[in-house]
């Protein structure tokens, strides 16, 4: 057992950090609400290979693991940066995990190089509950539906969308966006630094992706990962909040002392940080999960990781507000970003309602 | 023990025959003036301010024709000396007629007791009946960036030049202050008293030069609230109210009656409109949701009734003001609650901007800090009901200006 | 609106107050193991008429209403004292609101008196499942069957039950202690203050109580008014909990301080009272309503006043535990007793959870 | 950038290769010893401590002539210089093997490393030994009615008469006092230091004239702990550890051991066996304990997973002592809460006595308070960890015997 990062990783971390603060940091992130500064994505993906961390470098990725995908994550969710890099990301794990070697080969080296986004257009799940009907057979289909808050869903150059066929199987299906059909219109949304948007697909040519019969797999496999990824952005941005906190509870002075040396404060501060601990250990276990291809503990994994990561993040997204008093409730102050993020995060990819129902059937409960 | 009665109880959640009477006699009074909805704010919302500023005004006019303009003040200030129930049943009377009137409240129902207790007669004179009429607006103007919780603290400098305040500092927190004509304001006169000992109560005219107000969004997109700067603005002696220093004792008049209002919050409605999003979402009963919601319901019902206990102490002369303490950090909890249920059984659509939900979730941070936070109502509670001792204060006799301070910004 | 008790009820209160400190105090209850002593019964029940306060003067009553019925149980609740009291004082009840007029005058008066003790034998439910089936008509019935925790139901002279017909009619049933056929096994319970036993009927003799078909009703009224008198036991126990956790606090010192002086056992003892002051509002409430008969109110009162006190006891007896450090866990101190009355108590007339869901039923929640 | 692996990954819950090796040869050496159950004692629980001391004693000489009795030692001192995460195995593979020993862990796993760290080398020769061949039985002497989370604060005095030190006063929470051999007292030797300075670290044999063992029952009927009254003890100087009034240091050594082991407690088997009784009772997993289950769950899933991380900060020489702190924080909240929701599934049944979730139900509110409670756990990790100032203490610098004290009884 070891509960460390290797010195490869720890520099991943750092480089990103460094990077993500000086370019990318909440400010700008508060500007861009959601879209992205062409340059620093640029550098993003290019210099740094964000978006194919977790992919192999024969297509065109870094050969790193979900573990690297994670760290990322964390690393950009501290600053709610990133814009279509989340939906990228997850997109191309669903090109790995759904398509075949010679599409992976076609479609992966743009979203790994930045040149292109893409979004995997499922948001509410826990599983990926297929919203579009497709017709057609082969390769060549034709999808009609609604999907409601795509991640990115105006942005990305490729949806990637599961459909049910009229057979009832399954489909992983790829759309281009100017594809002749698709209508989407940019959702209003909880979080102010994320965009979604609602599509609506009318008998829109689409290309099935990936060997006969896999989509099923594929995509439940595909679902846990985006539960997973969202623990990263949840821990990450948990911790920034919590550290906030805790600089402003050490600065700040009221009746005489700093108010972090109030045992209210004080114990609510070490609440925060007991939660971020549990949620910090289950998302690094979850990350390695993903990344050994454990896949009889990947359900587990997602479920714990993502209820945690909710849970804390939304707490140390309060208390960050808490602490700062009134300031901490201006639409000034950075803190509501979080807040809005915390809550945002645990609407998507299955809410907590959801993972702790479904937890709660894999640990034996039938009825 | 053996004369008993079955029926006729002291304890007694209905009007009294006399209460009942005053019930139906301001029912009708409001009757021709009754509307189906007000253009007042509901917490933390998003109306046109302007708008509802001039409404207030127009119907605190009305109010004062019908000699109903501030009911609760004695009769020798211009009001009707309602009781504690009298005033609470006026207030019910007045929200169910859609004629609330919050944007008045820091005159009305603040400063008008504090100047009733502790201004002069030429004060009274002065400001009573205009702040009757609704033709003087006030704005409270307490609250610092370094001085919060710890509001005794603040730093806002009043030197007397002559007979005249000058009056350098910021102001936070201030409800409606870009609308207010008038702003009652807390100023450190004496730097070298210890904190609570060096403060002066002062009226000030807001188109004072020197007076600028900036307003506070908040994480909402509401705004409530401004800070105001204050940059060698005038302030006439005679605008003082109660002696030089004795600003901070005239406060607590204020603040008592600030947490009284706040305290009596009653959110059963919320919830049962909480109770109605679920059954339109098909929650079932069984559900976690509504477990939770249902525990939600019982703390509501409570504070409706503690509202009723509070009155009861008001009624008999004792000072509740511990209790509305932890009422409006029970409020605070039953408001957060039921805005966090309510989106979760709003599930995908969480995601999505707006909503009643999504608002009071975004609301909700708020209900925990302003009007004093938690922490500090905690401390109220423990202190002066259950007699548990303050934390020892090393800097209590210290002059003000020798205090320790952080460098942190507000 | 009067949120005060009369003089009268202040002045039995406090007659109350002095009486059950001086003669039943919680050092008495625990060596009585909810059982009494009979000097003390005698005169508790004699010279105070506690087992009759709710129960109209010409059946041998107070003549008072149940928010002395409140009071009483409240006080008794503070010592944990009362022994049998609570079981009788809840059957004389159930014969005011189920009994004929002759009934109630042939079995009232021994009841109030304190010459007899009574139980009415449902333990769980928020509503009064019969856990009985008589056979037979007119008013002798034989009722088979078993009731597990029925209070006080080994001490008991006189039990009633309710009890399921053939037809499906709900009956009250009266059974004396001596009938044949009855079996009552004194239960091990957690409450050690107060005592329970399983009761086992084999053909027993039984008198059926009450016009016919008006038995559903009064037992419906009843388990709602026994909700409402454990709400009495409730404030009354948090309360001393709470005191007693309080006055400690004041006392001990640490670090050279009351330890109520430091915001971490300060801030957890406001919040106790605040649930407290909600649960005792909710209480006074619920009794109020209960003694003005307003039975469209009745189930909505008894739901959140069992309710609230369930969940401030639950609290203030954990609070005075962890306010006395160690010695608050052991054997000798008291702080236990009341930690396994309140959970007793929870479980007694409907659980949490179950009043909870009835009462969202109340409020609209159908599926 | 460009050379990642996608397979091997430092960042690694299995056992390492090394590892893995290690768990077979312990599994090896233990499988002829394993047993179905242990006569130790779980949490709270109700056995034949007579006869669990005798089982321990015996297979801590079983252990002793197969060279393992305190192999988290140094070799040096009769150990096997295990790793940490060696240690951990360990520790797992006896308690597989139904071999766990926790009667006498506060000789092997507390005093054993103070010893070590501190003691003298005579000292060392005449305890260690015995201690690992479980011939000398120990208990730790340390909190006191006046002194339980201000344990600095103890007033068992020690003064010394030529070299022998004559000791009185009365220890509290002393685990399994009434079978110990020896014991390991903290005694105030300086009065007229500052509370931490004047503090001396003694061993004390249990059978000394003047030593009173009485047993404290717990609120579950269980007897773990014991009052030990000292009457005119004397105490050879020579059994003095580490030098005059340096006791507090030497403390500190023996109570992050304390912390650390309390830490490590794992609640992922009473969860899973919740969610068995969950299960047996029918509770769908719609229902509000089905969703406090789940998130119990993924907390207790979570701290199995945060030991890990201790783990490899202690391999890594750092301290976690902190981290430790709000594990047990965590630990106690979750078997608290497993407790209420499995006693809730059981319905009317939790009226009755006894059963497996009533015993967790009575035995919570320790798991706050023993070992230090929740409140000083916090300050801990806020001051280790998050770096939060101390809270003002006066009375740092100020003699014991000038410090306040209340009136009232522990």
């Amino acid at each position: 057992m070891n509960f460390a990062f290797d010195e490869e990783q720890e520099a991943l971390r750092a480089t990103l950090r460094a990077f993500v603060t000086e370019h990318w940091p909440v400010a700008e992130a508060r500007r861009l609400a959601g879209g992205c500064e062409p340059l620093v994505w640029r550098r993003l993906t290019q210099e740094l290979g964000v978006a194919g961390l977790a992919i192999p470098e024969e297509l065109g990725g870094q050969g790193g693991s979900f573990l690297e995908l994670g760290i990322a994550f964390a690393e950009l969710g501290r600053e709610l940066a990133g814009g279509p890099l989340f939906a990228t990301a997850l997109a191309a794990r669903a090109l790995l995990h759904g398509a075949t070697r010679a599409e992976q080969a076609e479609l992966l080296p743009a979203l790994t190089s930045g040149a292109r986004t893409a979004t995997l257009a499922f948001a509410g799940g826990v599983a990926p509950a297929a919203r579009l009907t497709a017709s057609g057979s082969g390769s060549e289909l034709a999808v009609s539906g609604e999907v409601r808050f795509a991640l990115s869903g105006a942005d990305a150059d490729l949806l990637l969308f599961p459909a049910r066929l009229g057979s009832g199987e399954l489909a992983l299906c790829a759309v281009e966006r100017a594809a002749a059909g698709l209508d989407a219109q940019p959702a209003n949304a909880l979080d102010l630094t994320r965009r979604f948007a609602h599509l609506s697909l009318r008998e829109v040519r689409a290309r099935r992706l990936g060997a006969a019969g896999s989509a099923e797999a594929a995509l439940t496999r595909v679902a846990r990962e985006a539960a997973i990824a969202a623990s990263a952005e949840q821990i990450g941005g948990a911790e920034r909040c919590l550290e906030v906190a805790v600089s402003h509870a050490r600065e700040r002075f009221q009746f005489g002392r700093p108010i972090g040396s109030f045992q209210a404060l004080k114990h609510r501060l070490a609440d925060a940080l007991m939660l971020l601990d549990l949620a910090r250990s289950a998302a690094h276990w979850a990350w390695w999960v993903a990344a050994s291809g454990r896949s009889e503990e990947l359900a587990e994994a997602a479920h714990v990781a993502k209820l945690l990561g909710a849970e804390a993040y939304a707490r140390c997204a309060a208390d960050e507000i808490h602490v700062h008093g009134g300031m901490g409730f201006t639409w000034e102050h950075d803190a509501h970003l979080y807040y809005r993020r915390a809550r945002s995060l645990e609407a998507l990819f299955g809410d907590s309602a959801a993972h702790r129902r479904e937890l709660a059937g894999e640990l034996g409960l039938v009825t | 023990m053996s004369q008993r009665r079955t029926e006729q109880t002291s304890l007694d959640f209905e009007d009294s025959p006399a209460d009942a009477a005053f019930r139906a006699e301001v029912r009708a009074l409001l009757a021709p003036h009754a509307r189906a909805s007000t253009l007042g704010l509901d917490a933390g919302g998003l109306h046109d301010l302007a708008a509802a500023v001039q409404d207030a005004r127009a119907w605190q006019r009305t109010l004062h024709g019908l000699g109903w303009a501030a009911p609760s003040w004695p009769r020798a200030a211009g009001g009707r000396d309602l009781t504690p129930g009298q005033s609470v049943i006026w207030g019910q009377e007045c929200a169910r007629a859609g004629r609330s009137r919050s944007m008045l409240t820091a005159g009305l129902d603040m400063l008008g007791p504090t100047l009733i207790a502790h201004a002069s007669d030429t004060q009274k004179l002065r400001f009573l009946e205009p702040t009757a009429r609704g033709d003087v607006m006030w704005c409270q103007l307490f609250s610092e960036p370094g001085a919060g919780s710890d509001l005794a603290a603040l730093s806002t400098r009043a030197v007397l030049e002559g007979d005249t305040w000058l009056v350098n500092g910021q102001k936070l927190w201030s409800s409606f202050a870009n609308y207010a004509d008038w702003g009652f304001l807390l100023a450190r006169t004496e730097p070298n008293q210890p904190k609570h000992a060096g403060i002066s109560f002062l009226l000030v005219d807001m188109r004072s030069p020197g007076v600028e107000v900036r307003p506070l969004v908040e994480m909402t997109g509401g705004n409530h609230f401004n800070e105001v700067f204050f940059t060698d603005v005038r302030v006439p002696d005679a605008q003082r109210v109660g002696a030089r220093a004795a600003g901070w004792t005239i406060a607590r008049t204020t603040l008592a009656n600030e947490r009284l209002s706040i305290g009596q919050m009653a959110p059963l409605e919320p919830v049962r409109r909480l109770f109605a999003h679920l059954a339109a979402r098909g929650v079932s009963r069984d559900s976690a949701l509504a477990a939770e919601a249902a525990q939600l319901y019982a703390w509501a019902k409570a504070l409706d009734l503690l509202g009723a206990r509070v009155l009861t102490k008001l009624a008999r002369g004792e000072n509740p003001s511990a209790e509305a303490a932890l009422m409006k950090n029970a409020a605070g909890e039953v408001l957060g609650r039921a805005a966090r249920i309510g989106l979760e059984a709003s599930g995908e659509d969480a995601l999505g901007g707006g909503g009643e939900w999504q608002h009071r979730y975004l609301y909700a941070p708020s209900l925990h800090i302003g009007g004093g936070t938690d922490d500090v109502m905690k401390n109220v509670a423990a202190e002066q009901v259950l007699g548990l001792p303050r934390e020892p204060d090393p800097w209590k006799a210290t002059p003000f200006e020798q205090l320790p301070r952080g460098a942190a910004k507000p």
